[in-house]
């Protein structure tokens, strides 16, 4: 009853750090600070709502599953968030270098 | 009513049809796209509600997942020129509305009179189970019962990468986004786990929601890796193996349907004894082939020796 | 009303926006989503078709078609992508 | 019984059967092509004696093979055929002559003769119809292998009088598609037998086979150009002077007068045709079409035209004949088929001669052309005199026949009719030979009567058929002479009548 | 006790089709040969099919032996068999002028690398969807011949095929998505796909929203007026052979389908029959206007199709709903005739624009002195397309005209007939250009082709054009097997 009480506020703390973000998704002025947002918020995200699930968890199979899952998407949502700001810089300095 | 599931359904509902009208209303094409690609998802998620996971996933990895790979790296080749606002006339426009306002009103109604309780095949399939060799109804559908359909889908797929490389020729590429080293760490990261879970989603498919086309599709993307992050170029030199690659599922499912038929038997009337196997044998080579032929074509042009393409002025 | 009832809807509504799209629509890329979207909502119904209410198992079989569907799809759209791809280079060359 | 029961098939495939052969041969073999043609005239020409004679030992020919549910593709050797096929295989062979040297220098050879023995095939097969339905194919063929012989010399004119002939005969032959599937629909049967077939359905439903009576007729009348379907016929003269002789002489024009006799007597019966008062309108078709025909004669200047408005008026005698619904008119009318065929074919050689020799089209140009060319004005001198009724002529007997065959049936006009058109004929015939002979050439004008030979294969075809108008006339009386096999003929379509003259031809 | 696989003839004619694709795509440098092997391995299961099917009635196929519904089954009745005879025969001279048209001399390597692979497939796809029972079999048949149709259509690769292959691929696949959503229909009212099932239907709602998304897909597939706008483009701008595939044979599968499905569901009420006969003179009309203006030939051949499509559709309805039983016979007749027919004056246009050096009907006199081979074929097809004896076109406009006059539609035989004028009057600008002689000519080389490209299409023309003399055989024959139930 107690993990569940607990799993159950991760998770909604998760779904808040989420919301978060995407409101600085929408918020923000340049994609820079965008992409800040939702890096950092969504990760936090992400890391609360897996470890709310895994206390749910029935088994160490479904819990290695879950880590798994919070292993893989941290690192895509890592490297999206780099090359997103890789374009950026180049596509910006591409811009200033033609004008 | 009861259900507050179900509020959650009207609400994705909602959702789908507004993303399917922001899709074609919106401006910016590469907005379009990514709008694209959340409704395709959102769908997958619908179908997960109406407890079709299999198809869920297919939609997912290949509906939408390499779908909307295919259609950036187009985009990526076509954005120099920027769309010609040709104007649709106001007219035709409000005719066509109407129509599809007409034709949407009559499916509905169509729909709303037929009870959603027809017989359908679930009986015969659960009755056949047994025979077919595998234990999961939509893998025994796709392999054993309308096998015939599933060889002609993969014949589907060999005829689009037939025309694909028939259609692009030695046009000088967009050059496609370098990626850098991050990014090619984490490829070398994720391919060894893609590979893995594309397999296990092919296994798995004999006895729970997975299978060929779901698997095919998930190592397609490791074709899609090594083709962004440059650890692969296609060379001329390799076409061939492609080649066998594109035709092999095609042609292993089409010899075994084939070769059992004797001794009374008829095509794809596999033998009980060996049905778990040729299945899955048959699964094997046609994931092969989805994969390989997913990423060519996400590629696109079949790799030529310079001499062979053709000269632009 | 029921899961299958919304989505069922749901799906005609889907194929209709996609059919007003493609008959609509002159941008090449657009007109290839709108034909994805028909190919989404016919998706809808089969599976529609299929569904039961819950605990009962859905019917296998129209599961079975919409994967076909779907890889077919993904065909038809890259030949499709492929041709607009070539038209695009063929107009840029005969433009320079 | 009959020793060789494929025999009319072997008469089609002379013709038929050689025409991919001459199209297939390069255009520089022209001996190997003349071969082929006379050899393939010739034979046709034994074949049909042979034909003949087996069909008086009372052989019967009916071959035939299904092509659609009930309908059948049916050959049959009848004495009218015979008379249609004798009259086309002695006018082919003739021609044939005529052509090689007519066309000796000439481009596109091998087309010509290939189209040239097909449309001598066509006319075969309309004889041998056994039924509307393979009349019909025959006579859409006949269309086809005319039409390049028209437009043979490719200007922008004869393309023209190509196009205009195409709409018409096409639009024709559709219309007669349409009657044939009428009949079919209303009879259950396409046949022709003598006596006809539509009696009962005249009876139950005679407004329907008065009206289908309509639409056959019309689409047969445009091949025989009767008014107002003839307007094709002048403008098709842009054709080289065979294929002018041969169209107005046997294939097209006859073609439809052939099919007239054969819907009159065969489909509907002359009784129920007359009991549908049918009769009588055709007949004032004709009677309309052969003064129209000669009235507009009498205005042209061009030769060849004023011999195809001849053609229309000459060809509706067969119409009127058939209409006057009279045994003895209906002899005159099946012997004026073959001896205005023989007539015709004359003139226009003898036309074709004057164009190549002298350089001489036209009415006004003709001064003195008979001195310069004294055998093919012969020739044409007396198929003229012959076409006016000049007795014992050819065209005197059949006119004869006609006059007796509408006092016969009570019907007094046709005798002003063919005084009147007698008189006409004779208004623009005798000019043109006044000139030839009596008119001595108005100057030297270059190119007036420069005289260029002509070979023996141009000159003596003419003066062949010419011949035969004489023979026709003078021994009409003659076992199988065209008269006596037509009495034949019309024993069997009037099988109650009584003759007084009828048993001595026999 | 015999291991050996047997032979199964349907299956036999899907698969071997299916084999050449496979080997003429993996192993290019042999490819035509293959692909002529596969060719003629297919006519002859095809003829091995027709021979037992002319003996025992219509052949069944329980693929994986589990039998309609739960399965997929193969069926060759008469009709079935009847189009994939026209399938083998003209494709298998299509092939024969295709060796010519894409020889080393005249064709790039990629050409002639892939035509024979897109074109295996097509013939896959062709004869699946003839032999099919399964209405979402058929659907997948359908994307199979619209993809390598495509293909076929940009085989020449110039910017106005791709623009085409472009906007036929859009028609197509929307046609197919349009037949896929009433296969949905079908489903959720039956359950079931297979024709058995679609034949005990009771009418329903769905079952009518089926009929009208198949159908609106159908039309859209095969060109019907006013759905054409693909075609002429399409079929205009491919390379001949590709082009006598395309309206030769493609067209004809939706067509076919057409057919099938308005036997087999419940409904086709008149209205629906009239509108598809309406249709179908708006087609005539339209497309015979059209081809009155054509500046280029293989443009009037193509609008000639969209004519000759309109045709079929009147020979659907010639009499009405109650000669439904009746009038697809008038209509599958017409669908060989033209089949054949047309395949060979694309073949002959290709041949003809290869000789003159373009194909403007204006210009056509510019062509050598004799007639060639190549005009004698086209204008023996123009024949047979007029619908003149004896060709099979006028067999089928016979027994067309036949019924409707026994009906007492007349204004389907009116329509016949202005077809058939309009018919002369534009295939006769083509005609006169060949006999014109009163402009200079320009010497044209000897051409240096073999035979093969001429004769191919000459048996072509000259088949529809004797074909119609075995009508009644032909149409006994696609009796074989109807209606759908009479065999087990």
């Amino acid at each position: 009853m107690v993990i569940q009480i607990l799993a159950l506020l991760l998770i909604v703390l998760g779904a808040f750090f989420f919301v978060a973000g995407t409101i600085g998704l929408l918020r923000f002025p340049d994609t820079l600070c965008r992409l800040h947002a939702l890096t950092k918020a969504d990760g936090l995200g992400l890391g609360l709502t897996c470890l709310g699930i895994a206390l749910l968890a029935g088994s160490a199979g479904e819990v290695s599953r879950i880590v798994l899952i919070w292993f893989f998407v941290a690192v895509s949502s890592a490297v999206c968030g780099h090359l997103i700001a890789r374009h950026v810089r180049r596509s910006a300095r591409a811009s200033t270098e033609g004008s | 009513m009861t259900d507050p599931l179900l509020i959650f359904d009207v609400i994705l509902g909602l959702a789908i049809v507004a993303l399917a009208v922001a899709v074609l209303a919106m401006h910016d094409r590469f907005a379009m796209i990514v709008l694209f690609i959340v409704f395709g998802l959102l769908s997958a998620l619908a179908w997960v509600r109406l407890s079709a996971p299999d198809v869920a996933l297919a939609e997912a990895a290949i509906g939408t997942g390499l779908t909307g790979a295919l259609l950036l790296t187009t985009l990526h080749h076509i954005r120099a020129t920027p769309p010609a606002p040709v104007p649709v006339p106001a007219g035709a426009i409000i005719a066509n509305l109407g129509l599809c306002g007409l034709i949407f009103g009559g499916l509905v109604v169509a729909f709303l009179s037929t009870p959603l309780q027809a017989p359908g095949l679930a009986l015969p399939v659960a009755q056949n189970m047994e025979a077919s060799g595998v234990a999961h109804p939509v893998t025994a559908v796709l392999l054993n019962f309308r096998a015939y359909d599933t060889l002609m889908e993969v014949v589907v797929l060999l005829a689009a990468i037939v025309a694909v490389w028939m259609v692009e020729r030695g046009t000088a590429q967009a050059p496609s986004p370098v990626m850098g080293e991050i990014y090619r760490g984490f490829a070398r990261l994720a391919l060894p786990a893609i590979v893995i879970i594309g397999t296990y989603l092919l296994w798995v498919g004999a006895y729970a929601p997975g299978g060929a086309f779901q698997g095919g599709a998930v190592l397609a993307a490791v074709g899609l890796l090594l083709l962004l992050s440059r650890l692969y170029r296609p060379q001329p030199a390799h076409r061939p193996l492609a080649r066998l690659g594109f035709v092999l599922g095609t042609a292993v499912f089409a010899g075994i349907a084939l070769l059992v038929a004797s001794g009374g038997r008829v095509p794809f009337e596999y033998p009980a004894a060996h049905a778990k196997t040729l299945i899955l044998l048959i699964e094997g080579m046609v994931t092969i082939s989805i994969a390989v032929t997913l990423a060519a074509l996400f590629h696109g042009r079949e790799p030529e020796y310079a001499s062979v393409s053709e000269n632009h002025k | 009303m029921n899961s299958g009832l919304i989505f069922g809807l749901t799906g005609i509504a889907v194929f209709a926006i996609g059919l007003f799209g493609a008959l609509v629509m002159v941008e090449p890329l657009r007109r290839v989503l709108a034909l994805k979207l028909c190919s989404v909502g016919a998706g809808f119904l089969l599976v529609v078709g299929a569904w039961q209410a819950p605990p009962d198992m859905p019917d296998p079989v129209p599961h079975a078609l919409v994967i076909t569907g779907i890889v077919v799809m993904i065909s038809a759209t890259a030949v499709a992508l492929a041709l607009i791809r070539r038209l695009h280079s063929l107009e840029r060359a005969s433009d320079e | 019984m009959t020793d060789a029961p494929l025999l009319p098939l072997f008469i089609l495939l002379t013709s038929l059967g050689i025409a991919p052969l001459l199209f297939a041969l390069p255009e520089r073999s022209a001996g190997l092509r003349t071969a082929i043609n006379l050899g393939a005239a010739g034979l046709k020409v034994a074949l049909v004696a042979w034909l003949s004679w087996k069909l008086s030992q009372g052989v019967i020919y009916d071959l035939r093979f299904t092509v659609l549910p009930g309908l059948d593709f049916n050959l049959q050797a009848d004495p009218l055929a015979i008379l249609f096929i004798a009259l086309s295989a002695v006018l082919w062979f003739i021609t044939t002559v005529y052509s090689v040297g007519y066309l000796e220098k000439g481009p596109h050879r091998a087309r010509f003769f290939g189209f040239f023995s097909l449309c001598v095939g066509a006319t075969v097969g309309i004889a041998l119809a056994g039924n509307l339905f393979t009349f019909l194919l025959f006579y859409e063929l006949l269309t086809l292998a005319t039409y390049p012989l028209v437009v043979h010399r490719g200007t922008a004119e004869a393309l023209r009088a190509g196009r205009i002939y195409l709409i018409y005969t096409l639009g024709g032959g559709l219309v007669l598609l349409l009657g044939t599937l009428g009949l079919w629909i209303l009879a259950g049967s396409t046949d022709f037998v003598p006596g006809g077939i539509l009696g009962d359905v005249a009876e139950a439903a005679p407004l329907a086979a008065q009206l289908l009576f309509l639409v056959l007729v019309a689409g047969l009348g445009v091949k025989a150009a009767l008014v107002p379907f003839h307007a094709w016929l002048p403008i098709a003269m842009v054709a080289p002077a065979p294929v002018s002789a041969l169209l107005h002489a046997v294939a097209v024009v006859k073609a439809g007068a052939f099919g007239i006799m054969r819907v009159v007597y065969e489909v509907y019966g002359i009784e129920t045709a007359q009991a549908l008062g049918l009769t009588a309108p055709l007949a004032a078709i004709a009677a309309v079409t052969i003064l129209y025909g000669s009235l507009r004669a009498l205005s042209q200047d061009d030769i060849k035209r004023r011999l195809a408005w001849s053609t229309v008026s000459q060809v509706s005698y067969i119409t009127l004949g058939v209409a006057l619904a009279s045994p003895i008119a209906a002899i005159g009318a099946l012997a004026h088929l073959i001896h205005q065929g023989l007539m015709k074919i004359t003139m226009f050689m003898a036309a074709g001669n004057l164009a190549e020799g002298l350089g001489v089209k036209k009415v006004s140009q003709m001064n003195g052309v008979g001195r310069a060319m004294p055998g093919t004005m012969a020739a044409f001198t007396l198929a003229a005199l012959a076409m006016i009724g000049l007795p014992p002529l050819a065209g005197f007997v059949s006119k004869w026949y006609l006059a007796t065959g509408g006092l016969e049936a009570g019907q007094g006009w046709v005798i002003a009719l063919l005084l009147g058109s007698s008189l006409l004929n004779a208004a623009y015939f005798l000019p043109m030979l006044h000139r030839a002979w009596f008119v001595e050439p108005a100057d030297a004008a270059p190119g007036g009567l420069a005289r260029r030979r002509i070979g023996w294969m141009l000159a003596v075809p003419p003066i062949a058929t010419a011949s035969l108008v004489l023979i026709a006339g003078g021994l009409a009386n003659a076992p199988f002479s065209p008269l006596e096999w037509t009495r034949f003929i019309v024993a069997l379509e009037y099988p109650q009548a009584a003759f007084d003259d009828l048993p001595e031809a026999f | 006790m015999n291991d050996l696989p047997t032979l199964d003839w349907p299956t036999a004619v899907v698969f071997a089709p299916l084999a050449g694709a496979i080997l003429a795509f993996a192993w290019p440098r042999r490819a035509a040969g293959i692909g002529l092997a596969s060719v003629l391995l297919t006519t002859a299961a095809v003829a091995a099919l027709a021979l037992r099917v002319l003996a025992e009635g219509a052949v069944v196929t329980r693929l994986g032996n589990w039998g309609a519904p739960l399965g997929i089954d193969l069926r060759a009745d008469g009709l079935s068999t009847l189009l994939l005879a026209m399938t083998a025969g003209v494709g298998l001279f299509v092939s024969l002028g295709a060796l010519d048209s894409y020889a080393p001399a005249r064709a790039d390597e990629r050409t002639r690398r892939y035509f024979w692979p897109l074109w295996l497939l097509l013939l896959t796809g062709l004869n699946g969807a003839f032999l099919s029972t399964d209405v979402f079999n058929l659907y997948v048949m359908l994307e199979v011949i619209a993809l390598a149709a495509v293909g076929l259509t940009v085989l020449g690769g110039g910017r106005e095929a791709v623009r085409a292959g472009l906007e036929y691929m859009y028609a197509s696949i929307l046609g197919a998505l349009l037949f896929l959503m009433g296969v949905g229909f079908v489903y959720l009212e039956l359950g079931r796909l297979d024709f058995a099932g679609l034949i005990a239907a009771e009418p329903a709602p769905a079952l009518t929203a089926a009929l009208a998304l198949m159908i609106a897909g159908l039309l859209l597939k095969t060109a019907l007026f006013p759905l054409h706008f693909w075609l002429p483009g399409a079929h205009a701008n491919a390379t001949a052979p590709a082009s006598a595939l395309l309206s030769g044979l493609v067209v004809k599968v939706s067509l076919y389908i057409f057919l099938r499905l308005t036997q087999y569901m419940p409904l086709p009420d008149e209205l629906l029959v009239t509108l598809m006969g309406t249709l179908g003179a708006g087609a005539i009309l339209w497309g015979g206007i059209q081809a009155l203006r054509a500046e280029r030939l293989k443009l009037l051949v193509a609008w000639s199709t969209v004519v000759q499509i309109g045709l079929i559709f009147v020979a659907f309805a010639r009499a009405g709903q109650v000669g439904l039983a009746e009038s697809w016979k008038a209509a599958a007749l017409l669908i060989l005739a033209h089949a054949v027919a047309k395949a060979a004056m694309f073949l002959s246009a290709g041949r003809i624009k290869d000789e003159v050096g373009h194909d403007r009907i204006q210009d056509l006199d510019r062509s050598p002195i004799r007639p060639t081979l190549a005009q004698f074929t086209f204008a023996l097809a123009a024949i047979s397309l007029i619908g003149l004896p004896p060709s099979l076109g006028f067999a089928g406009k016979w027994v067309l005209m036949e019924g409707a006059m026994a009906a007492g539609y007349w204004h389907w035989v009116g329509i016949t007939m202005i077809g058939t004028l309009l018919s002369v009057a534009y295939f006769s600008r083509v005609l006169a250009g060949f006999l014109r002689f009163d402009r200079l000519r320009t010497p044209v080389a000897e051409h240096q082709g073999w035979a093969l490209a001429d004769t191919a299409p000459l048996v072509l023309a000259l088949a529809a054009l004797s074909l119609g003399l075995v009508a009644a055989p032909i149409l006994a024959f696609m009796e074989i097997g109807y209606p759908f139930g009479a065999t087990p």
